[in-house]
């Protein structure tokens, strides 16, 4: 049981992490590492609370969803990549095009 | 405490020593070249002493087999590895390191 | 001896947990992107052994495959094409002092109480009893297949997976659709050692591809972690210069392409017609069903994951010497 | 024998954390991949004594993956196309 809170409390870190690297961060690539991240907070949460039954076994419907979820920050993933080239191409730019100081990097 | 286990153990502790050194030297070496020396270690000695620690223990000859192909698996990997990495850093203009 | 056993556990986890939140932070906060898309790599590889510390060992194969593969590949290709400098040619017009304020506020209130409200739920989910473990366990006999995770997914819960499917056409049909495919490698001579490597490899990919496939049907494994590894073995192809014909680029690829969501919808409908509700397989035939199914969309799984690392659709002329970085390589011309 | 396992895991866990250290340092990209490939190889290690741990073969699977694809990150690295060499050169 208290395993299963360790894992869901450092979830829910990593998703609060990435949340602050995703609004903070200005290189595209970055933002993206950062939307990976808050999805491997949200995976560790779910497993974590499908696996606070018996010791050893978690719990197949939060897994089965997990594992649709992996593919889908893949896709996530490729996709936001293939936009950022794209963007890249076509303004020179690696992030978007804000004109803003205050953001910290 | 059986004769199996006591075998496992002291393999399980020779093991220790190569991954520490690769690690220390992944740190403490001067240059890249020396580190790669230092990584090859983990791979060859550190993990085939943890298989052949497990494979005293293995109960079936599936599961020895499966440890054998992770280990050799590992080994070409990473002797290939090492090879492709040390080229590149060759072509990319590192100089070894001389004192 | 058992309270040594929960100790070791208790601080392996700490450990490990410490160890992937820095990570997190250091690697959203390094100016140096390379280093970031390593550290990512290596937080990959931890979180596979936090599922595997959770039990779930299924997510965990899946990790392995996809982080170790292809999320790998994905950013050092995206990383080598963008650069990792943060430049931008417009020219940034000065703030006001209040409008600088705004964003460091609003993160600073947004983040912690998005925090706290994340928390309060996670106590409340607590005392929730757990898992469906046990309606699983029950209705496995009737599922067609004799693993949880799989029944869950290519029966109890297809639906899901269907749509799986197609967010991963999908993400195809956009990369497609942004870019044409561009060379994925340098054209320096490659490495005898390398290409041995490679032909060594392959192979032992093919099989444990089919291994795990194969397992999936009573213990961790199935489709998408075999298609998963089996595109990252294309992937290696790829990168040692293996390449697709280009007769083979057009209607076949993409029949290959497409051929897990078509069957996996084919069969949604059948089953449709026949008892009323979508991918409910009548009792006898679930297995053979369900096996179909997940052949044919590990194949098209590993071609898409293949593809989209690539991250173009193939040269519309194809007579064009440059046209040596599309999907996949030799291994589908038989 | 399992506290000796999960001992081992744990000590080789207690290596890839140190080891973060050179990936932070660099100095050159190639530095931070061959840490990133010695970190495989312990990750190996260790699924292989958590398997035997708990008695779980699954695991040696993940084991098994890790082993066949730790080649995939490096050769990408090396083979790849890299339109800026500021990454190589900077410290």
């Amino acid at each position: 049981m208290s395993m299963a809170l360790l894992y869901a409390g450092s979830g829910i870190i990593l998703f609060s992490i990435g949340l602050h690297a995703l609004l903070v961060r200005r290189h595209l690539l970055r933002k993206i590492l950062a939307a990976n991240i808050m999805g491997s907070g949200v995976f560790m949460v779910f497993i974590a609370m499908g696996a606070r039954g018996d010791a050893g076994v978690a719990d197949p419907v939060p897994q089965a969803m997990v594992l649709t979820g992996i593919v889908v920050s893949l896709c996530f993933t490729a996709v936001a990549i293939v936009l950022a080239v794209r963007i890249n191409h076509l303004t020179g730019c690696t992030t978007l095009a804000i004109d803003e100081e205050s953001a910290i990097d | 405490m059986l004769l199996s286990d006591l075998l496992t153990a002291l393999l399980l502790f020779c093991s220790l020593p190569f991954f520490l050194a690769g690690t220390l030297g992944l740190l403490r070496f001067p240059d890249l070249y020396c580190r790669l020396h230092a990584l090859t270690k983990a791979d060859n000695l550190g993990l085939g002493l943890v298989v052949l620690a497990l494979m005293i223990q293995a109960d079936s000859w599936q599961v020895v087999i499966r440890l054998l192909l992770t280990w050799l698996l590992i080994l070409v990997a990473g002797a290939t590895v090492a090879h492709l990495i040390a080229r590149k850093a060759q072509q990319d203009g590192h100089q070894p390191w001389r004192h | 001896m058992a309270t040594l056993t929960m100790e070791l556990t208790l601080i392996f986890d700490l450990i490990l947990l410490f160890t992937l939140i820095s990570m997190a932070w250091l690697l959203l906060a390094s100016t140096d992107l390379f280093r970031a898309v390593v550290l990512f790599i290596a937080f990959g590889l931890l979180l596979s052994l936090a599922w595997v510390r959770l039990g779930a060992a299924d997510v965990a194969l899946a990790e392995a495959a996809i982080g170790a593969g292809i999320t790998g590949a994905l950013l050092l290709v995206g990383l080598g094409r963008l650069g990792s400098a943060e430049r931008c040619r417009f020219t940034r017009v000065p703030l006001t002092f209040l409008q600088r304020l705004s964003a460091p506020l609003l993160i600073g209130i947004m983040i912690p109480s998005i925090t706290l409200i994340l928390v309060l739920e996670l106590r409340l989910l607590a005392d929730v009893a757990p898992g469906q473990q046990g309606l699983v366990n029950a209705l496995l006999d009737i599922s067609g297949s004799g693993h949880g995770v799989t029944a869950v997914l290519m029966n109890f819960r297809a639906w899901d997976t269907l749509l799986e499917k197609g967010v991963l056409l999908l993400a195809l049909i956009t990369i497609w659709s942004l870019d044409q495919a561009r060379p994925l490698v340098h054209e320096d001579e490659i490495s005898p050692q390398l290409t041995g490597l490679a032909r060594l490899l392959l192979p032992i990919v093919i099989i444990v591809a089919g291994f795990v496939l194969w397992q999936g049907a009573h213990a961790p494994g199935g489709a998408f972690q075999a298609g998963a590894l089996l595109s990252a073995g294309i992937l290696l192809a790829t990168l040692v210069g293996y390449t697709l014909p280009a007769r083979r680029q057009r209607l076949s690829l993409r029949l290959l392409l497409t051929a897990g969501f078509w069957v996996f919808l084919l069969i949604a409908a059948t089953t449709l017609l026949t008892s009323g509700y979508p991918l409910s397989y009548p009792q006898p035939l679930a297995g053979g069903l369900i096996l179909l199914i997940e052949l044919v969309a590990t194949a098209s799984i590993a071609t898409i994951l293949a593809a989209v690392v690539v991250g173009g659709h193939p040269p519309d002329n194809l007579s064009v010497p440059e046209d040596d970085s599309s999907a996949s390589p030799k291994k589908r011309r038989k | 024998m399992t506290d000796l396992y999960l001992g081992v895991a744990l000590f080789l866990l207690l290596t890839i954390a140190i080891g973060l250290v050179r990936v932070l340092r660099g100095p050159t990209a190639t530095d931070r991949m061959l840490a990133a490939q010695l970190f495989g190889t312990t990750a190996v290690a260790i699924l292989l004594l958590l398997g035997q741990a708990s008695g779980n073969s699954a695991i040696w699977d993940v084991a098994l993956i890790f082993a066949l694809l730790t080649a995939v990150a490096a050769v990408t690295f090396v083979r790849r196309k890299d339109v800026d060499t500021a990454t190589e050169t900077k410290t």
